[in-house]
Parts: C-alpha cells; structure tokens; sequence
C-alpha cells in the first residue's frame, strides 16, 4: 500500500470516468464523418452531462427508492471496477482484488440495479427493456468467464492484475490462438453488455427496438446524467480490459511515475484504436433481431471453449 | 462493403458550411450550454414542417453540429419542438408532454399552424395556436419554414 | 525450435479454427466464401512457415501453390456458383446455436483423441494436429447440415483443409502428389458442381438438395 | 457430566418441552410452542459450537438399544444450519400460523422435524442415522400435508412427497446394508477404514445407491418432481425449514457416505455428481425462470443451488482420485459454503414469500406487484435475498458461487484429459446457471414488489407482524454478515473438509486466499461501490434543481397508465423461456372468438400458455400409466368368484406336483 500505489487507483478510476463521455463523443463523431456529416464535436457528451446536472430530476407517482438510487449503483459499480481492473498500471493499491469474477459480478450489479429501476417505472417500455436487458446480460454471463477462464492457467490465477503482468512479461502468449478466440468472443461480450450494435442501438428514437435506453426512458436530470456517465464508463471497461488482454504493451508493472504516464498514453491510444474499429464497425453493420443475438453469444461461448481446450492442449508448455 | 468505402470516400462532406452565429439572447438558464435535446411534438400538422425537421437534421443542415440531438423521451428533453395548430384530441397529449419534461423547458412553435393556426385558423376540431395550451418562448414563422430558419432558432438554444 | 516459429505456427491454427467455426455461424454465402479464402490464407502461411522452418523448398513452392489454388481460385469459382440466384443465403437444417455447440463437442472430441498422439512427441506441430481434426470434422458436419450446394462444396473444402494441415504438421511435407491430388478432386469436384447447379437451377429454379429426393424412383 | 452432554440433554428437554407446550389452549399455544422450539433451535446451535470446539462422541445404552451420538465439525455446520433456521422460523411462525397450521398436530410435528433433523446432523451410527432420516421423513410429510382439508393440490403434493422419500428412504437402507455388510462396522468414526478394503463392485454400488437415496431428499433432477410440489403448499415457515434445512441433509449425506467414508473412487464417480449436478443446476434454473408461482420458482431454485453444490462434490471426488488435494479442499469447501449461505437465504426467501402470501394470499408473480411501498419492511428482506439467490456481491450467496469457480478452474491445471473436457463445460454450466438466477429473481423481486399492484389483493396489502419480520430480519442479517465477512464461517467449514492433507483456504477477516493464489475481499469490494457512489452522489447533487415527485409517468402523451399496461412476469421471462423453447416446451394455445355478425371481426382473443415440469410429463405420467395399467391387470384376476379362487389354487398345486416330480 505504497503512496504510489494509491496515486496510481485515484489516476486510474479518474482517467476513466473523464474519458468515458469522451468516447462515446469520438464513435459518434466518426459515424458522423463517415456519414458525411460534421458532427458535434467529441466533448459534446460532456456538454449534454453537464447541462443534465443542472436540470430537474423527476420521480413519477408509484415508483419507490429503487428508481432513485438505481444510478448511484450504477455509478458507484462502474467506477470500482475502474479502479479494479488493471487499465494504466498492474501496481495500483486494489490490484490483488482484481479478482475477474468479481469484477463480472459487480458490472452485474450495475445491470440489475438499471434492470430493477426500468421494472420500477410500471411502463411496457421499461419493462420490456429490462426484459431484454436481462436476458442478454444472461447469456453473456458464460461467454466472458469461459475466456477469461482461457486466459488464466499461465497466470495461474483468475487476478486480472497478475494476467495482465504475465501477458506483458511473456509476449510469446499473444500471438497464441487462445488470444485470438478470445479477443473475438471478448469484443462480442464487449458489444453486447455496452449495447453497441449489432446488439443494441444506441442512437435509436423507436422504443419498440430499444434495449438499454427503453430503461432510462423515465429518467432526467441529473438521474439521467450519472446513468449516461456510467453507461459511457462501463464501455470504456470493456474495451479497455479487451484492449489491455489483447495489447498489454505499455501497461506499468512497476513503480514510477514515468511508468504511469507511459502506462495513461498507452491506454488513450488503445482505447482510441479500439474505439475506431468500433465506430467504423458500426456504421457498416445493421441491428439483428434480438432472437439472431442468442446464436451471437452462442458463438462467444463456443470461442471461449475452444479457447480453454487451445489453452490445455496448444499453449502448454510451448507457449 | 468495399464498394460502400468507394461511395463514401467520393461523396465525403456534404454538409454546407455554417452561417455566422445569430445574436443569442438568453431566456432560460439552461440556453448557451451548447446542447439541446429535443423532444418533437405533432399536435396536428400536415406534415409539411415534420419534413422540413427531417432535412434540418439531415446531412446537408446538420444541425447536431451545433449539440442539438433527438430524444425519444421528454423526460429527456430540453425543447419541445411543436408543430401544427393544436387539435382537440392533442391538447391534452401536448400538456401532457409539456409536464413530462422537465424544468426548465423551452417551446419552439415551428410553421405559421403553430404561431396562429396558418389556413386551419377556426377549423373545425382545432382548439387554437400553441401558446394557448403551453407557453411558447420561440417561434419559426413559414409554411413550412426553411431548415436554416428552424436551424437558427435552435442555435439560439445551444448558443454555438 | 525457435519461438517466432511457434508462435506463426499457433496463430495460423487458431485463425484456420476461427474461419472453420465461423463458417458454421454465418448464413451469407458471399461472406462465406470470403471466409474460406481467409481460411486459404492462413493455410498456406502455415505450410509456408513449416517449410521455412524445416528449409524445405519443395514445400515453400507448394505453399504458394496453395495459396493461389485455395486463396483465389476456389473462391473465384465459389463465387461464381453463389452469384446464381437462390444462392445468396444458405438454410442449415440445424439452427445454428446447436451447430455451434456441436462444433465444440468436435473439437474436444478431436482434442481428446489426438491426446495420445500429442503426448508421444509435445513437439509445437504435433500439439497444433487436432485442430486439423477439428477443422475435418467441422467440415463433415457441415456436410451434414447444409442444404445449399454451395455449402456442400464449402463443407468440401474444410475436409480438405483440415486433412491438410493434420498431414503437414505430424509429417512436415508431404508428398506433393497427394495434396495437389486433394486439391484437384476439390476443384473438379466444384466444377462438377457448377454444372450440376445449372441444371438444377433450369429444372427446379433453386438448388435444395432435399428436390433431388424426388428423383429417387 | 460434560458441556456436550448438557447441551444433548438440553436439545431433548426443549423437544419435550415444544410437545407439551402444544396442548396448551389455542390462544397461548403459539407462543409458548414457538419460545420452546427457537430454544431448541439455539441448544441445537450451542451442541453445534461443541462439535467445532470439542468433536465428541458419546454413546447411551448398549446392545441395539444403543444410541450413538458423534459431534464433529461436519455434522456441526448443519447443526449450525438447523439451529439458526429453527430459531428465526420459530419466531416467524408465532406471527405467522393461523387455522390449521397453528394446530396442535402441526406443531407437535414442527418440533419433532427440528428434532429429528438435528438427530441426523448428530448421528454417530447407522441405526441413529436412519431412524432420525426416517422420523424426519414421517414428520415433514405432515407438516406438507396441514392444509389438506381445503385444496387438492396439497394432497397431490403429500402424495407424490410420501412416495419418493419412501423410496429414496429404502435406497438408503440398502446403501446402508451393502456398507455395514462390507465393513462388519456400523459406527460412521471408523467406516472408512473398514470400508477401503471392500471390493470396488461393492464400493460402487454404495455410492450409486448413496447418490439415487440422498439425491432424492436433495431434490435432484430427475428425482426432484417431489420438490417443487411440496415446497409452495406447505406453511411458508415449514418451507424454509424443509428447503434450507432438510434438503441441505442430502448434500449431507452425499459428503459423510461418498467424501468421508468412501473416499477415494474409480473417476467415473466424480463424472457422474458432476452430470447430475449440472443438470439439475441447468433444469432448476430454467423452471425457476419461467414460473410465475413466487413458492414453486423458489423451490426451483432449490433444485438449483444443491446441484451447484453436487457439481463441487463431484470436482472433488475428481481431484481426490487424482491425488490432488488443493483443488478438492476448495471444491468440498466450496460445496459446504454453498449449501451454508443457500440455507439461509432461502429460508429468508420462503419467509418473505409467506409474509406476501398471508398478506395477499397470493402466490402469483403475475397480480403481485407495488408491495414495496405497501409491506416496506418485508420488501427490503426479500430484497437482501434475492441478491443473495443471485449471487451477487454484497449478499453471501456470490462468495461460495466464487469459491465454485475457483475450484473448478484451479482444478484445470495439469489434469487428465476427461477432467480437462469436463471442467470448462462445468465452468460454462455453473456461469450460465449464475447469469440465470440472475434474471429470475430479478423477476421475483422486480415484477412481485416494484411498479404497481396488478390487483386488488396486491393494492389492499399491509406489512406483517413484529414476530415475523424478526425472524425474517434475523436471517437476512446473517445473509449479509456472511456477505461481507464470509471468514465467519469459512474455518469451521476448513475444519470439516475431511480431505487428507488440504487446508487450501486461509482467510483473515476481511480477505479469502486460495492456496491457487487466487484471493477475494468481499468488503473492499462493498466499501469502494460504496465510496464511490456516495461521492458521486453528492458531487451531482451539488448544484442541482429539487426533485419533482408525483409527476404522471411518461406514457407518451396519454393519461396515468393502467397496472394492465405493466409487464408480468410471464413477459418478462418470455425471451429466455424463448431462446431455451426446446428445453422447457412451454405449451401455448391462442383462441379467438369473433363476434357473432362476422368471423372477420375479432370481439376477443385469448393466450394461455403454461410451462409444465417435463420430467414429470416426460418420464412420471408415462410409468404411472403403465403402473395403473398393471393394476387393471391385476383387478382382472381377482373377480371375487370362489370357483375362480379355488381354480388358481388347484393349479397351483398340480404345478407343484410337477416341479417336485421332475
């Protein structure tokens, strides 16, 4: 617990919480551009999540305590995986808790909390929408433990901290099969809990096609400003675990504080890249129906299991 | 796919350049945040303004450059954008809406309907103009204004 | 040996397994075939780093070879039998979250199976041999499943991927005989397909193999 | 005279005592018998300590009346378990009995169930294990059947419970006798010993009989058909104790037979518990999540978590007969804890569905809803247990689910083939069964309290009584207790884990370390959620407008919403019970009446759909028809005519002349 160490969370969960809107502002930006238009610009997230904070939250008549603290969750669950998983630096005070079944089950929370608020609002929209959610948070459930389960016998554990430093130290493992399967079925996963299409379309106005947004209808203000926040959040945790389990480079396995701002740059530029895939993706692909998604994460957890079986047999000893 | 790279890369920007920034008055504090999200009502228009919407938020007006977006909720929103004279059967849905979103809320009556209820005025079922169901505080004259007006109008919004 | 070799040399094999599970996943026949190019790539990579390993010329030509037939030539004329209309989407007779599981159960089979194989020599290119196996059976189910004709003739070509990369990874090169062999029988195999869909195509206005049942008796 | 045998002594005077005070007058009767059987319940849990503290065994008597009595750290956590359930159900039952459960059978009975159940967790011997199991058995099926005068569904329900533990009841019996006649030894301490030397057909045959016998009481598929007909018609406070307490007993057995005194195995052992395991897990999940019925989708759930908890029995029987100690320590810890935190909060859970049902009278999700502003208290309760019913982190039931995984993919390494295919689809089995308890109670406590009431019954409902929400507050404590600090009970349980020469899990109070190298530390995990979301609840609150209340809901533009507008829990399963459509058959019909004029108008549609339990459909219904069938057969034979009667007699004697001819 070395003041490093701390430096190193508190940089790490802020760097994320700032970045999230961010993203998000540079996938619409691209679609923008790619759509031929000039677009808002990359900071318009923060702007709108700004002027929210200012505005009025409104809780209906015959919802309970479960719609107003929903966000807080959501929020408080997001930023402690950001501090958990191993974004800038595999030495930060909580990186022996960075346990991945944890962080699973606290990215979980944060859906039931979001689930329960769109129960609560009584409206076929919200209901339907947690409907939706839920079930595809189900089944994405043995996609994401099944890779991660791929990744860890060379660490010898299931701390992302201790994967991530072993995945820097022994290059050898990134070009192994197991890494390719599970950088595929960890970006579906990634689709699919951050509700990017094919899963999920983000920009829609139709409630009928609406998965994460139809739950959120109800709120505003600044209710609808933390959920925002936390939702751009969530998407920089997956893309940046799937970037970091992909392309460890740069990540700091020990102390220094050149090593941190070499681990920071590092992770904007992954992010960025990862981003640009996504965002150009997007534009060239159309939603499926929520029936086609079950056969998506289907196949993330063939991936995964073919993953694991490459990782006993393939890897083991050669690697 | 690769043919739709093609598309794109010879077609490129096709949004028209920005005309200079209009004089922003402020009337609400939440004006000249640089962003807007708007809620559009139709209280009984022929469409014609819904159309014009469509091309403001098309490509070549590109009003989302300036931070204005579509929301599909008004709890969401920040402007209510009304078309058409108010007919009997809206005028509750409109009142509704106007209470669903929350404060503080601006109000665009857009087309000469909404202003005065245009060639509709006294017809039959039509109750009357906006601004006597909730109060308007901007108003887009035309039937149907051109999108740069409409676009103007919610630049003084998002005062970019 | 040395660790870029492994390494080429896994990655060529998790990306040949990837386009073989993919091929079960994904109903368009033009992406499909692409696909199998990739697939065809990724091949001919691995042939190429064996010979680049064992400095075997004879099997650096045939990677080439390879690549030319199983990267551009078979997609070409692949691509040629899809553009006939009725071809765009293939219908597998199991839907495809089953088919997929069944893909896994194929590889643990595979897996379990060449076990013994493995332990005799744990050299990179025998531990790579079950997905060779894998990639045979995947392609034998996709047999199975598919009705298109297309997909038969995609179902082919995995078979012939998978006996391939099984026949140079336990036995680095092997007569070139028999792989341009295989390969031959593919492409005749696709010609005659081609012709047959026409036909088909004139009597029946699609290429379901299930119509061919009629003509039983 | 030790503490030991006090506190023995002191759990039969208070069964003494419970049984008197039921033939008080109605009026005090409640209390007293309640007051009598939560202090049985705390004896139990005192003679729980001494097992931890002081393994004792004591026998009374000689010859076959000889009682003996073995208190070790095996049988002290489900001691534990009995103790605390009994307590908490008996200060809920005080609030809660009314009309024939508060009768005076009903509560003779409940304590002789407490009674017996701990007998078993104590039984020294075999003649103790069964008599207890037996009594257990006989006393629970009255307890299922208090309601029978009013509804036919609960005598089906006793029927089909007397039936199978019956039979798992004789399975049992002759596990026992292949046991004791293959050792010559009845006492539990030293079977094993007695035991390894059998023949492994013989040693195979226990374990088969062993697995069919308690798998039965553990409501296993495709023996668990009893389970979720029993459990939502009896009294709610009887259900907790049956699905807490009771069906824990199988998991039980399964150890002290299978782990204890079996030991080692040939690995298709472990294979099979993991098979059963992972489809009764699979199956209970997936019933759970279409159910509508908030007692039967419980139930199921039951279903699930003790295959969960098979599937760890099986992992470490597959690391024992790999000689690998570590990995089968977790696995055995991870079974206990499971069976440990499902206890409790199931118990909590059947407890808050009772409080909803004497509420409402209801048991369906579907007309249930807006109880969170109506029964506030019982809600949060119910809340604490479906988070920890779904395993997620701050409530217990996310910890043992944890130290599953961790078993099973420490287990990974450097195993044999099979176990190296076995393992991920075990892994992928138990995370998919998570993701599904996950959506299930998300249903039971978003569509059965949130929203809106969906009827009047549900509109008209007030909070329970103090004794009830005591009982159920004193489970949810330690539903979160165990959460947080989940080291509370973990070196008990490292002291059970009879595996020779694991002592994998070390923990300090606030972190669990794996030998794996693996850790977790529930309470960093709480405290940064917590932090964080105060902190960024003030910082938006900072400069904010005040919240408008009691705003109209957004129902685009129209006016309030109806309860009808709402989804039920029927739609909110429907995608998954869609994407699983070949497991579950749910049966659908749709009928259309148009109105009288015109066929072309439609004056009403109606849907009905209802998810049958398929092993019951698929596999019972049939055998019973072929039963019934035989019966027919054999009612034709006896026509009640003397001629025929004497006929079969003369033939049997002509055929006996034959035979002693030959």
């Amino acid at each position: 617990m070395t003041v490093f160490s701390v430096v190193t969370a508190l940089v790490q969960v802020v760097l994320v919480a700032a970045v999230g809107p961010i993203l998000v502002g540079v996938l619409r930006q691209l679609r923008a551009r790619v759509e031929g238009r000039v677009g808002a610009g990359i900071l318009q997230p923060w702007r709108d999540l700004i002027k929210l904070l200012r505005r009025e939250p409104i809780s209906a008549a015959g919802t309970s305590w479960v719609l107003i603290l929903a966000p807080v969750v959501l929020m408080g669950t997001s930023l402690a995986v950001a501090v958990l998983v191993p974004y800038v630096s595999t030495r930060s005070a909580t990186a022996n808790s960075s346990d991945l079944f944890a962080v699973v089950a606290l990215l979980l929370v944060g859906t039931v909390v979001l689930t329960l608020a769109g129960l609560d609002t009584g409206t076929a929209f919200g209901g339907m929408g947690a409907s939706r959610e839920i079930t595809i948070a189900a089944l994405v459930e043995p996609a994401v433990l099944l890779a991660v389960f791929a990744l860890s016998p060379p660490a010898g554990s299931t701390n992302l901290a201790v994967i991530v430093a072993r995945r820097v130290s022994d290059q050898a493992q990134l070009a192994s099969p197991v890494s390719l399967l599970v950088v595929v079925a960890l970006m579906i996963v990634t689709l699919a809990e951050a509700g990017r299409l094919p899963v999920d379309n983000p920009a829609t106005h139709l409630e009928l096609t609406m998965i994460h947004e139809a739950m959120v209808l109800e709120y505003s203000g600044r209710d609808l400003a933390l959920v925002e926040w936390a939702s751009s959040i969530r998407l920089v945790i997956l893309l940046g675990l799937t970037a970091n389990l992909f392309l460890p480079w740069g990540v700091a396995t020990q102390a220094g504080a050149l090593a941190l701002l070499v681990g920071v740059v590092a992770f904007l530029a992954k992010l960025l890249l990862f981003g640009a895939v996504l965002g150009i993706g997007e534009v060239f692909i159309a939603k499926f129906r929520l029936f086609r998604v079950p056969e998506l994460l289907a196949g993330a957890v063939v991936l995964g299991f073919l993953a694991v079986m490459a990782a006993f047999f393939l890897v083991q000893g050669s690697g | 796919m690769a043919g739709l790279i093609r598309r794109l890369r010879r077609v490129g920007r096709i949004t028209e350049p920005a005309p200079a920034a209009p004089a922003f008055e402020a009337f609400t504090d939440i004006a000249r945040s640089g962003s807007a999200q708007v809620r559009h009502v139709d209280v009984g228009s022929c469409n014609g303004c819904e159309i014009e919407i469509a091309a403001t938020f098309g490509p070549v007006y590109d009003v989302e450059r300036f931070g204005v977006r579509l929301t599909a909720s008004p709890r969401h929103a920040d402007v209510l954008l009304v078309t058409g004279a108010v007919t009997r059967n809206l005028q509750a849905p409109l009142r509704h809406t106007y209470e669903a979103a929350p404060a503080p809320r601006i109000v665009i009556a857009v087309g000469d309907c909404a202003r005065n209820c245009g060639v509709f005025a006294g017809g039959h079922g039509v109750v009357g103009p906006v601004s006597d169901v909730v109060p308007v505080d901007i108003e887009i004259a035309g039937c149907p204004p051109r999108p740069a007006e409409i676009v103007a109008a919610l630049r003084q919004v998002t005062g970019r | 040996m040395s660790n870029q070799f492994v390494q080429a040399l896994n990655l060529a094999a998790g990306l040949i397994l990837l386009t073989a599970v993919l091929t079960l996943w994904i109903r368009r026949v033009s992406t499909l075939v692409r696909l199998i190019a990739l697939q065809g790539v990724a091949l001919a990579v691995l042939v190429g780093t064996v010979a680049w390993h064992g400095h075997d010329r004879q099997l650096g030509l045939l990677a080439f070879g390879i690549l030319a037939l199983k990267a551009f030539v078979l997609p070409y004329l692949l691509r040629r039998v899809s553009t006939q209309p009725g071809e765009a989407e293939t219908d597998p007779l199991v839907n495809v979250p089953a088919s997929l599981l069944a893909a896994a159960a194929l590889a643990a089979i595979s897996y379990a199976v060449t076990r013994p194989l493995v332990a005799l020599v744990p050299s990179a290119q025998v531990r790579a041999t079950p997905v060779g196996l894998t990639i045979a059976l995947i392609g034998l189910f996709v047999l199975l499943t598919r009705r298109r004709a297309v997909s038969q003739v995609i179902g082919f070509i995995l078979i012939d991927n998978g006996i391939a990369v099984v026949a140079f990874l336990t036995t680095s090169g092997v007569p070139l005989v028999v792989e341009l062999g295989s390969a031959l029988d593919v492409l005749l195999a696709i010609l005659v397909l081609q012709i047959l869909t026409n036909r088909i195509q004139a009597v029946f206005g699609d290429t379901d193999l299930d119509g061919l049942r009629e003509l039983r008796d | 005279m030790n503490f030991a045998a006090v506190v023995v002594l002191g759990q039969g005077v208070f069964t003494v005592l419970g049984t008197l005070a039921s033939f008080l007058p109605p009026n005090r009767r409640a209390l007293a018998a309640g007051l009598a059987t939560g202090l049985l319940g705390a004896t139990g849990f005192a003679t729980g300590m001494v097992a931890f503290t002081r393994p004792t065994t004591m026998e009374v008597g000689s010859g076959l009346a000889q009682v003996s009595i073995r208190l070790d750290p095996l049988g002290g956590i489900f001691l534990l378990i009995i103790g605390l359930l009994a307590l908490a159900a008996s200060c809920y039952a005080v609030g809660y009995v009314s009309g024939p459960s508060a009768s005076r059978t009903s509560w003779i009975a409940l304590t002789l169930f407490i009674a017996s159940m701990q007998l078993v967790a104590m039984a020294g011997s075999v003649a103790v294990f069964v008599v207890g199991w037996e009594s257990m058995a006989v006393t629970s099926l009255l307890l299922v059947w208090t309601e029978h005068q009013h509804s036919r569904a609960v005598r089906s329900a006793g029927l089909w419970y007397a039936a199978m533990s019956q039979l798992g009841f004789l399975l049992i019996l002759g596990m026992f006798a292949l046991l004791v006649s293959t050792g010559g030894q009845s006492q539990f301490l030293n079977m094993h010993s007695a035991v390894s030397t059998g023949s492994p057909l013989l040693r195979s045959g226990v374990f088969l009989l062993a697995l069919a016998g308690f798998g039965m009481k553990a409501g296993l598929v495709p023996v668990h058909v009893w389970l979720p007909r029993a459990h939502p018609e009896a009294p709610s406070h009887v259900s907790a104790l049956m699905s807490g307490a009771m069906v824990s007993l199988g998991i039980y057995g399964l150890i002290r037979i299978v782990i204890e005194v079996l030991g080692r195995g040939p690995i298709w052992w472990g294979l099979l518990l993991l098979a059963f395991g992972g489809v009764s897990a699979l199956y209970g999940v997936l019933q759970a999540v279409v159910a509508t019925d908030l007692k039967r989708l419980l139930a199921y759930s039951t279903t699930e978590n003790m295959g969960l908890a098979t599937v760890a029995i099986g992992a470490a029987l597959l690391f024992v007969a790999a000689d690998r100690p570590i990995p089968a320590g977790v696995a055995i810890g991870a079974a206990l804890l499971l069976v440990v935190n499902h206890a409790f909060f199931k118990g909590l859970l059947f407890l808050a569905a009772g409080a909803v049902l004497k509420a409402t009278g209801l048991r369906d999700l579907d007309r249930l809803g807006g109880l969170v502003s109506r029964m506030p208290t019982t809600a949060r309760l119910f809340a604490v247990g479906a988070l920890a019913a779904a395993a997620l982190p701050p409530a217990n039931g996310f910890v043992s689910e944890w130290l599953l995984l961790q078993s099973l993919v420490q287990g990974e390494r450097g195993s044999s083939t099979v176990t190296a295919l076995a393992l991920p689809i075990a892994v992928a089995v138990v995370a998919l069964t998570a993701g599904l308890a996950v959506a299930t109670f998300v249903k039971a406590f978003g569509i059965g309290f949130l929203a809106r009431p969906r009827s009047e019954a549900a509109d008209l409902a007030v909070e329970s009584p103090m004794a009830m929400r005591f009982g159920m507050g004193l489970l949810a404590l330690i539903v979160v207790i165990l959460g947080l600090f989940p080291t509370a009970v973990l070196h008990w349980i490292a002291l059970a884990t009879t595996i020779p020469g694991a002592r994998p899990i070390t923990a300090t109070w606030a972190r669990i370390q794996l030998a794996g190298g693996a850790s977790l530390a529930p309470p960093m995990l709480v405290a940064l959620t917590v932090a964080f979301g105060a902190l960024m609840a003030g910082f938006v609150r900072w400069h904010g407008r005040p919240r408008r209340t009691g705003a109209l809901t957004w129902g685009n533009g129209g006016v309030r919403l109806s309860s009808r507008m709402e989804y039920t829990a029927t739609s909110f399963a429907e995608p998954l019970q869609r994407v699983f459509d070949n497991i579950l058959r749910p049966e659908q019909d749709v009928s259309v009446t148009p109105v009288a004029e015109s066929r072309y108008l439609v004056e009403r549609v109606g849907y009905e759909q209802r998810v049958d339990d398929v092993v019951e459909t698929r596999f019972y219904q049939p055998l019973l028809a072929i039963g019934a069938a035989w019966g027919d057969w054999g009612r034709r034979l006896a026509p009640g005519s003397v001629h025929r009667y004497v006929g079969y007699v003369f033939g049997a004697l002509l055929i006996a002349f034959a035979v002693i001819s030959l």
